[in-house]
């Protein structure tokens, strides 16, 4: 087998070293009835040349799809990713490696990571990042177990409707176990499509523990994070933002500045492809003040014996293979290698890139939503959007396969996780689409609505 | 091999001895080597105004910013990065060059099984009609996609010896909060809330933690003098507030379980669970099966025994398998079919729900379908066996100096002990420094708690005999050195960009980001 | 870009103060580093009947050779590599980290333009539809990449102000015999065989080269004091035996011919042809066309100004660009258009044949292709501008210890020289491997061969100001050196695997190929 | 532009150091009415995303074609190539590195190359190789310029008609300023399609310089390189052997050891794609007596001043460089890179998996054939063939086009290269074909025939 080094020369001189007969008799110890029952079931091995084929066929089946124009969305997000990310990404010093602990032998990753935990605070707005998170749902959830530890007192965990139906779930799994903790969901304004505020009001209590929001959210509005932070502080709790387009937080306010105490979200969209759901990137920043409450890793700068500067893993302290049971989390393996995806995407964007690329995605959104709206087809809602938006179609079912038919996938259907939306599908536009897409697109719905 | 045994030597001459790759010419002070020049941050490198990756020709758009408004948008990104894409790459790639990596050489980190990942897999993955598949494609359009999710399921189902697996989370610690989670919704659907799970003292991190996650009481139990759990052990500390028992086989000393099917009989007598951490399946393959041995619940992690590439901490993927019983608990969605087409259903009732977004790490599960097809059974069996062969082969070329921490057989690693902190005031932590400097990545260390400055070492079945053997004359050269020049060990490494990272300073004084001058 | 600077003082600590990275305890012998150790040869590494890369499951088919029969068959490969997989890959990983390159470092080597290499090319070359393409498929089912040529042949017509261009040859030197066989061609289709090529002093070895391969007799023209060519001196030694003349503009000393037109009209005269070596193109985008300066033929070396890598030495592309008269005469086959499709046309009776097989090196095409979209009409204009500022200004900051080699303005690259040698009795080879030290590549050295200690910079457009003020201050750094240490440079590099290799005794001895024992 | 770091500000303080006042002044010494009319007159530059995009365009009008099951060879072979050679020729230290002058830094260029000498000495049986040439018609071209300088007074070059089209052109077009030469013509026995031995015997005489014969040649057929090489010898003559399918020499006898004096050939089957046509890579190897003759760089062991082991260029003073006109050829770059490939590939399938490989296609090819001749369409020639062979069709063109529309790229027609075969087509057979694709090739010939 070609991973395999051993001859057969190998394994008799080998084993004589360990003073066994054969490689069963090292594992005799092993029950006899376990051993007997444990043939594996597949095929066997084959050569390099028919697994790829047998994968690329596979692959053949997903061909339609990935070939349609596209306008799905909804918390995963199509953008052009940079040769130079694959590039830097599939280094093997990169990609064979694993967790940093020695710091004199990883300075690469730690380095890269250091830099993206900047990068992240830098966005965000906050003081404090983390080495990564799965994904922007579980950095989620984590942040709300985060914002209990800061306030074990308090309760109650608003949760806004308009936050992407796999961030509400992963919360509500990851808190299941808390008995103490009651999640409530915080309904939208059916005319903006943005949190309600006079809901979040009433629940603004001393028992309220903390408020998350989409910032955008589900719907691709721009919510009022100041406002909601503005109403979680004055009761005394902790306003949490979720992004699932990072691209948004180059172009708009951040969330510390809006006044958002933790902000976590997907990186995904920073050089990651959208690989049928993952792997992508959570990240997670906050403020200093609760730095020892902060799940995951951390990269810390400092020096070695000759005063050079390096880094180095660091508050491993709050980690759970020092702390264990009493770890701020149990994650472990991350998502290293996609975090220095995003670094090196946001690297070759920069400064200046960055925002012209999220600005280059509101405008091609407006400008679908207005292709549209010359078809008839208007926003659902009214609220500022970022690059997706609402539609309300008489006749979705039919739209999406007319779209289809035509080489489109119009959007993703909100019904499912929206009963009172069920006539609306969720349009997201990126710099991948361009206007005759959206004529296209506007000719097959009017049609068909 | 005459050549790879050069290099050992190489490496190991007698600390007496000149140096020969000393230029004769002492005299002069020898700059630091180029590629050990500490590399500026990507933000010191920054400067005003430089363009990377541009828009189409440069386009800048600000009509999209004039759309939202000064109200909704930022004023900049000060501080964030701009270079030009040549510096950008250059950064990158000199950072990437300050790494070890299984790609590279040795690396036997204990627990981590860092074995050969073949870049074909890679590739199958960057496929654009993989890579390119949005999550929210229409089921019907991504069956190619959906039945490399459901062949893989029924692979792992087959090698562990589980009635139904999920592909779900994110990587094995995620795997571990997924499976208690499944135990508490098996209690609470049997109209009881059971509070603790026991757990072996030798157990990685996670699993306390994740038990803690999942609202369980994390009750230690005691492993043997020989490096094993009892089943009398067991039996004395289970009660009707115990949910499961969360234990590692082959567990953290590299030991199989002897008596983990009485320990299962045992806690089912009490419609308690086994709970089998699989992070070291990698023992397994074709030997035992988790399912076998009356584990309920077991956690895989693609990125060891499965080859998925490690990324420097991630991202991997922990598969849950379950029996029958646990099955309907599984997190949403379940792939299932309908008139011969996949389907994703939503539709569980007594789903603990989700843990993350979508369906999986798909690039992790493309690769591990990958290895799976390239190895299959009679491969896979194999690897097992090879990687024993080599810990076993580790183990007895280093018994002298490094003995083992238990008298038991090594399944795929073992864990060294030593006495030279007693002999030489030498501590694991700079036995482990000094092995950089014969282009070697440590072992894990210091883990397994139980054992005193262990040495956790999992060569893994890619690993030729020759690097072994390199290894096993670094391990008695440091001994050596160790006894008769102690301070060149404590000193180490010697021989790379940095030494002795001050690793209490970064904790005592944080600075976790860069910060504009 | 503190930080950048940082590293060029770090590097350039004088040379009497303790470095500083030394570990304190200077007795220990400090074993060589790693990334030092030599690495054995892949036929060192093999271990008898090791697999790597296997058919079908290490399916392996005797039936083949027992067909052809024992007559046919060779018995055995004897000494060819036995290695697995993992171990072929770690040894060309870490045979790969022993080379300096352009996307790591300041790689000046003058006259080879190491500009850039942007990955996306490489992507595009290896888009299945071009990558698997075979050069036999009927061209209906072939025009996408008839179309890519077609395009190029266009763009580069257009960036020389040649009327036609050939993708055909190889590499730059495969052009110039090509280029040359074309003027052969004009010659004798007029019924004469001339039997002279004048060739400056300046000029490139493969030049005289291709000439005496093209069977001509090489005469030298030498330029005058100021380092280019004179009319007058053309004039002097044209007569009906000179087929023509070939020119590099900018020469090799980076200076512009201020005479090329005058020395075109002359030529014309006798109806000798003006070939115009564009190796350093680079200089000319938007600036000055060849077909403008009365160039009869170019060659342009895609791998040099338009960005294809450079491979440790190839491949390359070297298209050649002619005028209509010279259009006839063009290799086979062209690629012509009939009802609207794509066709190569291989009736073309006059034409000089075949260099090579099939149409050219495509995959440099489609990268040079990609290169010339990226940077557009707008993007080359100012690469050449950027290339020629860089070039001034490092030949500027280096004037008091390193003069320019002409008192010309330099164009994309500057030829400097000094005088260590006298006053240190340092020679240029030294310089250049001290410079190693400071991980930064040598520019090209003792070329042209009319400067003495030549020292031939070329920066490139893509290399930033900090970038080159690291370079200086090395220069300057080793300058200093010389003076007050000749013998720190003179043993240079001190900082690599390797410093002096023997290359006389390779010369002497000649060892070709590995020998088993 | 992205690729260029100046910023204005860059180029205010570079042109003040420089001294001139702005970019054109730097060159204002260029005659005006030359940069008058330099202006490019292509479109402006297009960001990645754009020149992507246009790419992808072109090569997907090429789709059809990489589909279809292929039996085209004739040169250029099909063959599977291993990822780990495309991830290894992509790391930027071998492919953005040139001309290894620097030995200290150029270690990896450098022992890569020597371990290719090597197996190309192991390949060919032979004593010395070269560090590549750029394609096998070149390095035939090469050889025969070799030979001459070995044995000037000589003038007749015998080249064999069996040799690829693109080789035999080479070769006139690079002798064809060699006026005392006289390039012959070697016609083919037209039962076996190897070499006419008669028409050799009758040219061996003292002006004969050398013979040149494919090996196996242009219809697959495996040319009797002994019998040839000891006319020539007998002549004292040099015996050349070319191999356009390198893939062969892992399990035929090396021409070594059948009596060539030289052999050349294209390394494309070792891991290089088809690329319509390039860059593959050319090799030559000979006997030691001749090594002053050779052609192109050689890369030879030594050590450094420590006695480590290490590579560099040697013999240099054989190079154009240096000898300038009475050099050995005028290549100065040449295809190390694709040599690096090729060496990857060979380390890979090593000692037995080479000769499996090539024991393989010469297994399929048989295969092929005797579907075929189950359809009554038989191999037109009788030689022992490799992976390919010639077939005979009463309307080859039609069969062409029917397979074409049953989605089959039947093979290459050798009427436009051979006027006396005009109804015969070359069937290349490779690892990458299986039984029904002979089945399928069988029925769709068999309709039309
Ligand atoms: C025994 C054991 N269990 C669980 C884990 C956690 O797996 P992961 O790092 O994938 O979250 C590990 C990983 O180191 C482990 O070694
Ligand atoms: C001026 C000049 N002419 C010709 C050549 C030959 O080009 P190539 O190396 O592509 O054959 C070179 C390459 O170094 C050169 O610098």
């Amino acid at each position: 087998m070609r991973f395999l080094p051993h001859t057969e020369a190998d394994i008799a001189a080998m084993l004589e070293v360990v003073g066994a007969a054969s490689l069963d008799d090292l594992i005799a110890h092993v029950p006899a009835e376990l051993r007997d029952r444990a043939a594996i079931r597949i095929a066997p091995g084959l050569g390099e040349q028919q697994v790829a084929a047998s994968i690329a066929a596979l692959a053949e089946r997903n061909r339609d799809a990935v070939r349609m124009t596209s306008f799905l969305g909804a918390g995963y997000y199509r953008h052009y990713i940079p040769a130079a990310v694959r590039s830097i990404t599939s280094r093997a010093e990169f990609a064979t490696s694993y967790t940093p602990y020695q710091a004199e032998a990883s300075q690469g990753t730690l380095q890269a990571i250091f830099e993206f935990q900047t990068l992240i605070t830098q966005l965000t707005g906050l003081e404090v990042a983390n080495a990564s998170m799965y994904d922007g749902a579980s950095a989620a959830a984590e942040a709300v177990l985060m914002a209990h530890r800061l306030a074990p007192a308090r309760s109650i965990v608003a949760v806004s409707r308009t936050l992407w139906p796999d961030y509400r779930a992963a919360i509500r799994t990851y808190l299941s176990a808390l008995r103490s903790i009651e999640v409530v969901e915080l309904p939208f304004d059916a005319t903006t499509g943005a949190v309600d505020i006079d809901a979040l009001k009433r629940l603004a209590g001393p028992s309220l523990l903390c408020v998350v929001a989409g910032y955008p959210n589900m719907f691709g509005v721009i919510e009022p994070l100041a406002t909601i932070a503005e109403i979680a502080h004055g009761a005394g709790a902790l306003a949490i933002s979720a992004t699932a387009e990072a691209l948004a937080l180059g172009l708009l306010k951040s969330p510390g500045e809006l006044g958002a105490d933790i902000a976590v979200g997907e990186g995904q969209s920073f050089g990651l492809p959208v690989q049928f759901g993952g792997p992508g990137v959570g990240f997670m920043a906050a403020r200093t003040g609760s730095l020892r409450q902060m799940p995951g890793r951390l990269v810390g700068q400092t020096h070695d014996r000759n005063g050079t500067r390096c880094f180095c893993l660091t508050l491993a302290t709050r980690e759970q293979h020092i702390r264990r049971e009493r770890a701020t989390s149990n994650i472990c393996t991350n998502h290293s290698l996609c975090a220095l995806a995003a670094t090196v995407y946001l690297s070759l964007l920069g400064r200046q890139g960055l925002r012209d690329l999220a600005s280059l995605n509101v405008e091609l959104a407006h400008d679908a939503a207005a292709r549209l709206a010359t078809a008839g087809i208007t926003p659902r809602f009214s609220g500022p959007f970022f690059n997706e938006f609402v539609i309300r179609l008489s006749n979705p079912v039919a739209c999406i396969q007319a779209a289809e038919r035509n080489g489109i996938l119009a959007g993703v259907p909100l019904g499912p996780d929206y009963r009172e939306l069920p006539d609306c599908i969720l349009i997201s536009v990126s710099e991948l689409n361009n206007p005759d897409d959206f004529a296209r697109l506007a000719d097959v719905l009017a049609e068909v609505a | 091999m005459a050549g790879a045994r050069k290099i050992s030597l190489a490496v190991a001459k007698p600390s007496t001895e000149q140096p020969k790759e000393e230029p004769p010419h002492g005299s002069h002070p020898i700059p630091r080597a180029p590629e050990h020049e500490p590399i500026p941050l990507i933000f010191e490198l920054s400067v005003r105004s430089r363009r990377g990756a541009n828009l189409a020709a440069d386009r800048t758009s600000q009509r999209g910013a004039d759309i939202l408004g000064a109200k909704l948008c930022r004023t900049d990104l000060a501080g964030f990065p701009e270079l030009s894409e040549p510096d950008v790459m250059r950064h990158f790639l000199k950072l990437s060059r300050r790494n070890f990596a299984q790609a590279l050489q040795f690396y036997p980190l204990g627990s981590c099984t860092m074995k050969y990942n073949p870049v074909l897999n890679d590739e199958m993955a960057a496929l654009p009609e993989l890579a390119g598949l949005h999550p929210r494609t229409p089921e019907h359009l991504a069956q190619g996609a959906l039945e490399l999710m459901v062949r893989l399921e029924a692979a792992l189902a087959s090698i562990t010896g589980m009635d139904a697996v999920s592909l779900h989370p994110a990587a094995g610690a995620q795997g571990e909060l997924c499976g208690l989670l499944l135990a508490r919704s098996y209690h609470l659907a049997k109209g009881r809330a059971r509070t603790k799970v026991l757990i072996p003292d030798t157990a990685h991190g996670t699993n306390p933690a994740s038990a803690h996650l999942a609202g369980y009481k994390a009750v230690t139990i005691r492993s043997n003098p020989r490096g094993f759990i009892e089943a009398a052990e067991v039996r004395r500390l289970l009660d009707d507030d115990v949910a499961a028992l969360m234990v590692t086989n082959p567990n953290t000393l590299g030991v199989f379980e002897p008596e983990i099917q009485s320990i299962a009989a045992a806690l089912h007598e009490r419609d308690a669970l086994l709970y089998l951490d699989g992070a070291n399946l990698n023992a397994l393959l074709g030997i035992a099966r988790p399912g076998d041995m009356g584990a309920d619940i077991v956690q895989i992690n693609l990125h060891k025994t499965f080859s998925t590439p490690h990324g420097g901490g991630g991202p991997g993927a922990g598969p849950v398998g379950v029996k029958r019983h646990l099955e309907s608990f599984l997190p949403t969605p379940r792939i299932a079919s309908r008139a011969g087409a996949w389907y994703l259903d939503y539709d569980r009732p007594a789903s603990i729900g989700r843990l993350r977004s979508f369906y999986g790490n798909f690039g992790m599960l493309v690769r591990a379908y990958a290895y799976i097809l390239a190895l299959g059974s009679d491969g896979l069996a194999r690897a097992s066996r090879l990687a024993i062969l080599n810990a076993n082969y580790v183990r007895k070329r280093l018994e002298d100096r490094f003995p083992s921490a238990t008298p038991e057989r090594s399944m795929h690693e073992c864990v060294l002990t030593h006495d030279l902190d007693k002999r030489a005031g030498v501590s694991t932590l700079e036995i482990a420094k000094r092995l950089l400097d014969f282009g070697i990545h440590p072992p894990t260390i210091y883990f397994p708690l139980v054992v005193p400055g262990a040495l956790m070492i999992e060569p893994t079945e890619t690993e030729s005999r020759e690097t072994l053997d390199e290894f096993v004359a670094a391990m008695e050269r440091i001994y050596s050195e160790a006894l008769a020049d102690p301070q060149l060990v404590k000193d180490a490494p010697h021989t790379l960009a940095l030494s002795h990272v001050d690793e209490a300073e970064a904790a005592r004084h944080p600075i976790l980001s860069w910060q504009p001058k």
